[in-house]
């Protein structure tokens, strides 16, 4: 099944990237141009009518946001995910409010989050979870998160700070056992 | 010799406009009107001269030979009196529409003037063949004006009226020769000499001509189509005229004709009334409209000459025909579609008079001829009689209508302002002359009520609802206008109503006060609806209760089938449920106070009516007593429900109008002093508070211009004190003890245990407690919950609606905690009327006692207010000080509402009841009657295939008459 | 639309029958129905025929107009103070706040997340302090008994504390709810 | 029988006859010009039947000269002519109504005269 | 004189104390059906007082002000109608002055009141809760009033002293014997008056927070519970003496009202919650049948 519909997207769309594959789970990668026709072809040829998700990744590195669409066909039990990589400054996706109206809301979230703008969705813009937030969207990488949480809450009551690394490495035999935690503290 | 000149002026006008240029109009018109106008002195002074204006006589008549020698040769003329007033009124009727010929067809004023001519004549001719003679020149004349008129189907009306003047004129000639082969003689007179064959023959060939040219029913096709096609100058001028001629013609010739029986006039205008009302109901167009109508005036003539003799015969035509006449002259001239104006403008009532005239509503002049005439029919032919009045009601029916539709096209200008306010003055004047001729039969004393307490009971509730509609008359909004003028006739009229003395001063008071309202109700803004249906139901209720009275045999009402239909019309003005279509659409359509008055005040007239028919029929207990009751439990149940999911304010008031009239009639069905008790005692008590409630309603309309649940809500902030006289009200009515309206339910329910009604009883009390739904309903949906940001400009209503409210929810209250003041002056005059059963309630100074319950309203009053005065006064003093927060500080789940608007719960208020409720088959009243409604429309199509549109059927249809009436005579000898 | 009149001050001045209102107001704690985070599932139970809050007289109300105690159970992001503090300025006075977790007390694990804030006491009187991350059914309880003592004794003074010292708590609530458009006082 | 009697009733039958044929011809006939003809023909069959209602047997023609003393009844003849200038009149009329209704709805069917009906 | 405002007094205080001590005994009881300790019995009294001793508490205008008095006023109206003890006339307070449909009607006093003061609260739920309850309230007054005209009618009076008398040839002399029928029907049509379950969607604090009260606080409130309690109590005793024969003491009063308490107690922590149209409908159906058959049973 799951092959049938690869076959097709590598005919259609020749810049294809296999990410991962199984035997009903299809994630690929296109171009950041070809990502509504994929979307589109998904939803009207190869019958994955429901959205699950939209999702974005920051990679600040790469200089990119990935916009992943997971699309799911539910009487052939597929999921698809075409994800694709658009650039980081001013970055804009098209949206698919009209063709599914649940998009709206994860592109709202997306906006809130990454700042990704999606120019079509009329209800871009308001409020989703944030509420009047003025500093840069707080899922980007370059956003610190610690230092404005610092800056807006308060300094943190002080308290004895563990590294859990290094707390879990010296009794990570002990942390694996069921017990483990007690035996710890009867020490 | 110089009387003739009152025929013959216009043929002279006519001739010397033939020959003036036609580019003269200015002085062709001058030509018209100086001999329109001579001839019109000319006919009054004749008609003075024969005593014409006293209706009484009308025998004179003044006979003169024109030309050389004696008739034949000669045209000879018999003026008479009756035809003097005919004559008049075919002059006015030319000289009020002349103008807008010259104006649009200038060339036609010869043929006007030849169609006047022909007209007079065929009204005074006596002779045979002169009559011909001016049937031909009225043909041509017809024929040319509508062809010169400037209609899209003029060609094809004139030529129809040709095909059937072809007719006639073969027909007619035909009659002659026989007439003269056996008489040798032409004069009219000579028809009665006729026996044997000839006399058959001439009979049916006359009849048969007659019949065409009146348009009576079966051979009415032509005139219906000329109607609808000739433009409606020509049609008016020709209703006014010629038609008035033609059916004043063959007045003269019917009772002459050598038929044996003239009852076979009236069986062919009996039949022919109804099915061509049956059909008239599905006419579409206005001319056609009207043209059906004329034919139903035009059978009423033959039910005339086939019942009726002599002197009344003379009066009785030509009061209708005239009048009826001048009615539709006014409606075509009025009737023309030029300018789209708003409803409700001076135009309803300009068009309203005709109706009305058509219709016979008192006090206008047809009323009177008609009511001698049907009581005439009523006591001698029966069937006849059901028929006619059958046939006249659905007139009325499709004319409201045409009102209703039409009048908002009227432009006033169309009909100008002066011949505007003479033709009102005219039938003003006509009006007050007629009147008095009858005035002798009025009866004033009072004397179908018996007991005086019951009579002044109902002259205070008429007048004191009344006048608390009259301060709040100018507070209007919108494009409402001014009604206080017909409120108040409508209101003066029910005042007068209890002293009525005998069947017709009630009749007329009765129809005076419901259509001096329907003007009124016309008055609101979109109120055509409303003023239809309540002028449809106004008017079937109107015919009921004529019936009744007529079938009576002089006595107000007799038991039986006259005190039945009287019922029958008390039950359609009161609303009950299947009639409740009225109530609904009328009610909420009313401006300002009106529909206060209509519901507070004017449906108490029908519970007079019940509490006359009653009391005349059987001295208390109507054999249908345990229907009636029962009719009025269901309709207290099912307005209840209905009021409970009514979506707007007003709406509600008028189900629960119905509701609560529905106790009346229980009360009233139950015959015993305790039901009559109940009932008037609720009938006081239900003026009381519908008033204050529908003068509360109207408050709210008039500070925020809706009554939709839906835009309301939240009034109590800005309206207190409306809302404490509407608390009132509610608290009363829902029969919770303290205040008044319990007492009405108690007495009650006492009354239908006595009598062993326990399912009635079962019934009326659910439906009170229903009405805690609607009640609530109403307080909530306008008064409490949110104020919408819409209506934040809202203030308190004016006082001239709020001090009858104050004045009414005080009466409530005093009403409430002393019901003795009412029972004490109730209970005795039921005791003396001998047809009650059962026992008194005892009343012993503030307890009331029956047989099997206990009653002190001051004592529970006393107590209620100690409790809550204690309550408060402990409140008060205990230092609790809450702090009035802001609407929209409600706990939210901690948001903030969005809007007021959103946190009103409004729609679909009783959701749950409604899904309880949704294993009724929804059997809507309005289905039932859109049911009647269609089957009578089958009816009205099946009759209306007769007249296919196709000119040689029209012949076909006389040539048949003509053939069936030979083998009819024929088999009857 | 909203009331628009700041509280008035309460003073100290003794009831008549302090001592049996204050019997009574300890006996009859009447929770708003509010779960604010996490912690709330742990108020369920205590419904129950296992902890039975209901023989302290510990009822939940379903409007905030009746009760007398606010839970805050667990983390309380900006966007939830908002309402929460809208739910406590609704109920009438005297009332008690009672806050669970550690989150309420320094921000627990969410201490430096961009939309969780760290220290509830300078938003809102924090009257009892429940630790643990959650707090059992049972500590719960124990919360409640002690504020039950503090009502007893007069202690419980929170919500004096919050009228006398708004403007404080005002300005503390105003600095970290960005788009401030609650009725400046909420009744 | 007398051939004057022949006559007599002859004249009747002849003018009911074109009374019949007229009748029948407006019934069946279409055209709106053989309606107007066949009414011409009966209005001259009523004519005949009006002159036949006061003829006396034997009688000469009411053309009052010295030589005549028995004259029919003159007035139906003084009531034909009347007759037949009216009827010439109305015929007059309804062609020219006819011919311009046949131009409105274009054609002299009188079948497609039907746009007023019921 | 003296002595009717004496007994009106002693009533009135008796149904107070005695309906807040019922109810706290009620939720002691459902306590103990869910396997709860449950609160003590004395609960109520120390709610109503805290709630009365609240220090502040807001209001939303006339009409929400003047609910609760209403309420309270509609209770004691009731209250005194009904004739405490049988054969102490003293204690017949006012019943004198009206009959059973008198009670009828003025048990509605309180309830429009009520509903009246949640309107003007502006809240949604209180007139969603107001619109259930109105339409609960006129499907089992069909009911009830079918049951109180077949008992009325079949005893020949409608003063609720002649009703008690008719009932004091002994037990088998009770209505809920005579006319069983119409006693299960009155029966069915008690749990809703009470709000008892499977009736109680009125006040259903899960969708329509605690329905009418909604934004009730403080003193309002208490006085809110305090009328319910003195309503109940009144209730009861009407019933006690339309179908259980009066009391003949203020013994045997108690323990009749607190017999019949139970009733609605154990039922309502029994069932589940009818939707409103099915209760609607099952009000319709049930209870209003039953009662029908001893309304025919007395015509005929």
């Amino acid at each position: 099944m799951i092959d049938k519909v690869k076959k097709e997207l590598e005919i259609r769309f020749p810049l294809l990237k296999l990410v991962r594959e199984q035997h009903n789970y299809l994630h690929v990668k296109v171009g950041a141009t070809s990502a509504m026709d994929a979307v589109l072809t998904a939803k009207t040829s190869l019958g994955f009518t429901t959205l699950q998700l939209i999702s974005a990744v920051d990679w600040m590195e790469n200089n990119a946001f990935q916009v992943t669409w997971i699309l799911e066909n539910y009487s052939e039990q597929e999921v698809l995910l075409i994800s694709a990589y658009f650039p980081r400054k001013n970055c804009v996706v098209p949206s698919l409010s009209q063709i599914w109206p649940a998009a709206s809301a994860f592109e709202r979230e997306i906006y809130e989050m990454f700042g990704i703008s999606f120019p079509g969705n009329p209800r871009e813009g308001e409020d989703f979870l944030l509420e009047g937030w003025k500093d840069i969207p707080p899922m980007r990488r370059d956003f610190e998160t610690e230092e404005y949480a610092m800056r807006t809450f308060g300094e943190r009551q002080p308290r004895e700070h563990i590294d859990p690394r290094q707390y879990i490495g010296d009794v990570v035999g002990e942390w694996n056992t069921p017990m483990g935690r007690n035996r710890e503290e009867e020490k | 010799m110089v009387k003739a000149l009152a025929v013959f002026l216009p043929l002279l006008g006519a001739f010397i406009n033939a020959w003036l240029p036609g580019k003269h109009s200015k002085a062709s018109r001058f030509v018209s009107y100086t001999v329109l106008t001579a001839g019109l002195a000319f006919v009054v002074l004749l008609s003075i001269q024969l005593g014409a204006w006293n209706l009484a006589d009308l025998s004179n008549s003044v006979i003169f030979h024109s030309g050389v020698g004696s008739p034949p040769l000669s045209i000879n003329l018999e003026i008479t009196a009756g035809g003097t007033l005919a004559a008049l009124a075919m002059y006015a009727a030319v000289i009020f529409s002349i103008h807008r010929f010259a104006l649009h067809t200038p060339k036609s004023q010869p043929l006007i003037l030849a169609m006047l001519t022909a007209s007079l004549g065929l009204l005074f001719a006596t002779d045979i063949f002169n009559s011909f003679v001016f049937l031909e020149i009225g043909s041509i004349a017809t024929i040319g004006l509508t062809a010169a008129s400037r209609c899209g189907s003029r060609w094809e009306a004139a030529i129809k009226v040709a095909l059937v003047s072809g007719l006639v004129t073969i027909l007619y000639l035909l009659a002659v020769a026989v007439l003269y082969r056996s008489t040798g003689m032409l004069t009219m007179a000579a028809l009665g000499s006729l026996s044997g064959g000839a006399a058959v023959l001439v009979s049916i060939l006359l009849l048969t001509v007659i019949v065409t040219e009146l348009k009576a029913f079966p051979l009415a096709g032509w005139g219906l189509d000329f109607y609808q096609g000739a433009s409606s100058n020509v049609a008016g001028l020709y209703s006014a005229t010629w038609s008035l001629a033609v059916l004043m013609w063959a007045a003269k010739v019917l009772p002459l004709l050598p038929i044996g029986n003239p009852i076979i006039y009236a069986w062919i205008g009996a039949g022919g009334l109804v099915l061509s009302q049956l059909a008239g109901l599905r006419a579409g167009s206005a001319g056609r409209i009207l043209g059906y109508s004329t034919s139903a005036y035009a059978s009423l003539l033959l039910v005339a000459a086939g019942t009726t003799t002599g002197a009344f015969y003379t009066r009785t035509v030509l009061v209708l025909m005239v009048f009826s006449s001048l009615s539709k002259f006014s409606l075509f001239m009025l009737g023309n579609p030029w300018k789209n104006r708003g409803w409700s403008g001076y135009g309803t009532v300009l068009m309203l008079i005709p109706v009305l005239l058509l219709a016979g509503i008192p006090p206008l002049p047809v009323f009177w001829a008609k009511f001698a005439f049907l009581k005439h029919l009523a006591l001698h032919f029966p069937v006849v009689f059901y028929a006619v009045l059958a046939g006249l009601f659905l007139e009325a029916v499709y004319l409201f209508r045409f009102w209703a539709d039409r009048s908002e096209k009227i432009s006033v200008k169309a009909f100008s302002k002066p011949s505007a306010v003479a033709g009102v003055f005219i039938i003003l004047v006509a009006a007050i002359w007629i009147t008095q001729l009858w005035w002798g039969q009025l009866d004033f004393s009072g004397s179908i009520i018996a007991s005086s307490t019951l009579r002044n009971i109902f002259h205070a509730l008429f007048a004191a609802g009344t006048l608390l509609c009259l301060p709040g008359v100018f507070k209007r909004i919108g494009s409402e206008r001014n009604y206080w003028f017909w409120l108040l006739i409508s209101g003066a009229s029910l005042t007068l109503l209890p002293a009525a003395g005998n069947g017709i001063t009630f009749y007329i008071l009765w129809e005076i006060s419901a259509f001096a309202a329907v003007v009124g109700v016309s008055k609101g803004t979109g109120a055509r609806n409303g003023a239809f249906w309540y002028a449809v139901f106004a008017s079937f209720s109107g015919y009921l209760l004529l019936a009744g009275i007529l079938l009576s045999r002089g006595s107000f009402v007799m038991a039986g089938l006259p005190a039945l239909l009287m019922t029958l019309a008390a039950l359609v003005k009161l609303g009950q449920f299947g009639t409740h279509l009225w109530n609904v659409r009328t009610y909420p359509a009313a401006p300002g106070t009106m529909p206060a008055y209509l519901s507070g005040t004017a449906s108490k007239a029908a519970v007079l009516l019940l509490v006359a028919v009653a009391l005349n029929a059987t001295g208390g207990a109507l054999p249908w007593g345990r229907a009636m009751a029962w009719a009025g439990a269901l309709t207290a149940l099912a307005g209840a429900v209905l009021a409970a999911l009514a979506p707007d304010y007003k709406k509600l008031l008028a189900y629960a109008s119905v509701s609560q009239i529905g106790y009346i009639l229980v009360g009233l069905g139950l015959a015993s002093i305790l039901g009559w008790t109940a009932a008037l005692y609720h009938t006081v008590h239900h003026m009381i508070f519908k008033m204050a409630l529908f003068l509360g309603a109207a408050s709210v309309l008039y500070r925020t211009g809706t009554t939709r649940f839906n835009n309301l809500g939240g009034l109590v902030k800005k309206m207190p004190w409306t809302f404490a006289f509407t608390l009132i009200a509610v608290i009363s009515f829902a029969g919770i003890p303290p205040l008044a309206g319990f007492g009405g339910k108690w007495l009650l329910y006492n009354g239908l245990v006595e009598a062993g009604w326990l399912p009635i009883l079962i019934v009326a009390m659910f439906a009170s407690v229903v009405a805690f739904l609607y009640s609530y309903r109403l307080l909530h949906g306008v008064f409490l919950g949110q104020l919408s940001p819409k209506n934040a400009h809202a203030k308190e209503a004016p006082l001239a609606l709020l001090l009858p409210q104050g004045i009414l929810a005080a009466s409530i209250m005093v009403l409430g905690f002393k019901p003795t003041l009412l029972l004490n002056i109730l209970v005795p005059a039921l005791k003396a009327i001998p047809g009650l059963s059962g026992l008194a309630p005892v009343i012993q100074g503030d307890m009331v006692l029956t047989t099997m319950g206990t009653w002190n309203a001051w004592m529970v009053g006393i107590m209620v207010m100690v409790v809550f005065g204690i309550a408060f006064v402990f409140y008060w003093i205990s230092g609790h000080k809450p702090k009035y927060v802001g609407q929209l500080d409600i706990g939210f789940a901690g948001e903030m509402p969005p809007s007021a608007d959103e946190v009103h719960y409004s729609n679909n208020f009783f959701r749950p009841y409604t899904r309880a409720l949704a294993f009724l088959p929804r059997i809507h009243a309005e289905k039932i009657f859109c049911g009647v409604s269609k089957t009578f429309s089958m009816l009205g199509d099946g009759v209306r295939m007769l007249f296919t549109g196709d000119g040689r059927t029209y012949l076909a249809h006389s040539l048949l008459f003509l053939v069936l009436l030979f083998v009819f005579l024929n088999g009857g000898m | 639309m909203y009331c628009n009149h700041p509280p008035e001050k309460p003073g100290d001045k003794k009831e008549v029958l302090q001592k049996i209102t204050n019997m009574a107001r300890a006996n009859s704690l009447w929770v708003t129905g509010y779960g604010t985070g996490c912690g709330a599932i742990e108020l369920r139970p205590l419904g129950t025929s296992r902890f039975d809050m209901e023989r302290f007289g510990i009822a939940m109300r379903p409007t905030p107009r009746q009760a007398d105690v606010l839970i805050i159970s667990g983390y309380l992001s900006t966007k939830t103070l908002k309402r929460v503090i809208r739910v406590y300025e609704q109920i009438q006075d005297p009332k008690y706040i009672m806050a669970l977790g550690s989150c309420t007390i320094n921000g627990g694990m969410y201490f430096d997340s961009y939309n969780t804030l760290n220290v509830l006491d300078k938003y809102l009187p924090v009257d009892v302090y429940v630790m643990g991350c959650m707090p059992r059914p049972e500590s719960i309880i124990d919360g409640f008994s002690l504020l039950m003592k503090k009502i007893k004794e007069g202690r419980a003074t929170g919500w004096k504390h919050y009228k006398e010292n708004l403007d404080y708590y005002r300005e503390n609530q105003k600095q970290i709810i960005k788009n401030w458009d609650l009725p400046d006082y909420n009744w | 029988m007398s051939a004057e009697y022949l006559f007599y009733w002859s004249m009747a039958a002849t003018g009911l006859g074109l009374v019949l044929i007229g009748l029948w011809g407006v019934l069946t006939r279409k055209h709106i010009l053989r309606i107007a003809l066949a009414f011409t023909l009966a209005d001259t069959g009523v004519n005949l039947i009006l002159v036949w209602s006061g003829f006396l047997p034997n009688r000469a023609a009411p053309i009052i000269d010295s030589s005549v003393t028995t004259v029919v009844d003159p007035l139906p003849q003084a009531l034909v002519l009347t007759s037949i200038v009216i009827g010439v009149a109305v015929a007059a009329l309804f062609v020219v109504v006819g011919v311009l209704a046949s131009r409105k709805s274009g054609s002299a069917d009188i079948r497609h005269m039907k746009e007023l009906r019921w | 004189m003296l002595s009717n405002i004496m007994s009106i007094l002693l009533t009135v205080f008796t149904a107070l104390v005695w309906g807040l001590l019922l109810g706290g005994i009620s939720r002691t009881v459902t306590a103990k059906i869910h396997g709860r300790m449950g609160p003590r019995v004395t609960q109520n009294f120390i709610d109503v007082w805290k709630l009365f001793r609240k220090t502040s508490s807001i209001h939303h205008g006339g009409m929400f002000w003047l609910a609760p008095m209403f309420r309270i006023t509609g209770a004691i109206a009731v209250l005194l109608m009904v004739p405490v003890v049988v054969g102490q006339n003293i204690t017949y307070n006012m019943s004198f002055a009206g009959d059973v449909f008198l009670l009828l009607y003025i048990m509605f006093f309180g309830c429009l009141g009520m509903a009246l003061g949640a309107g003007n609260s502006g809240h949604p739920y209180a007139v969603i809760a107001v619109s259930r309850g109105l339409a609960q309230m006129s499907s089992y007054e069909l009911s009830f009033s079918v049951a109180v005209v077949a008992i009325a009618v079949g005893l020949h009076t409608f003063r609720i002293e002649g009703i008690v008398a008719a009932q004091q040839a002994g037990i088998s002399s009770w209505n809920i014997f005579r006319f069983p029928f119409a006693s299960a029907g009155a029966l069915i049509a008690f749990l809703p008056m009470q709000m008892a379950y499977p009736f109680g969607i009125v006040l259903a604090p899960q969708e329509i927070p605690i329905g009418p009260p909604t934004e009730y606080s403080s003193r309002f409130l208490s006085l809110m519970f305090s009328g319910r309690a003195l309503f109940s109590v009144a209730k009861l005793l009407f019933f006690v003496n339309l179908l259980f024969g009066g009391a003949s003491s203020w013994l045997s009063l108690l323990l009749k009202t607190f017999l019949l308490y139970m009733y609605t107690v154990v039922v309502s922590s029994v069932f589940p919650r009818f939707r409103t149209e099915q209760s609607i409908k099952f009000l319709w159906l049930v209870p209003t049948t039953l009662a029908l058959v001893d309304l025919v049973r007395v015509m005929l």
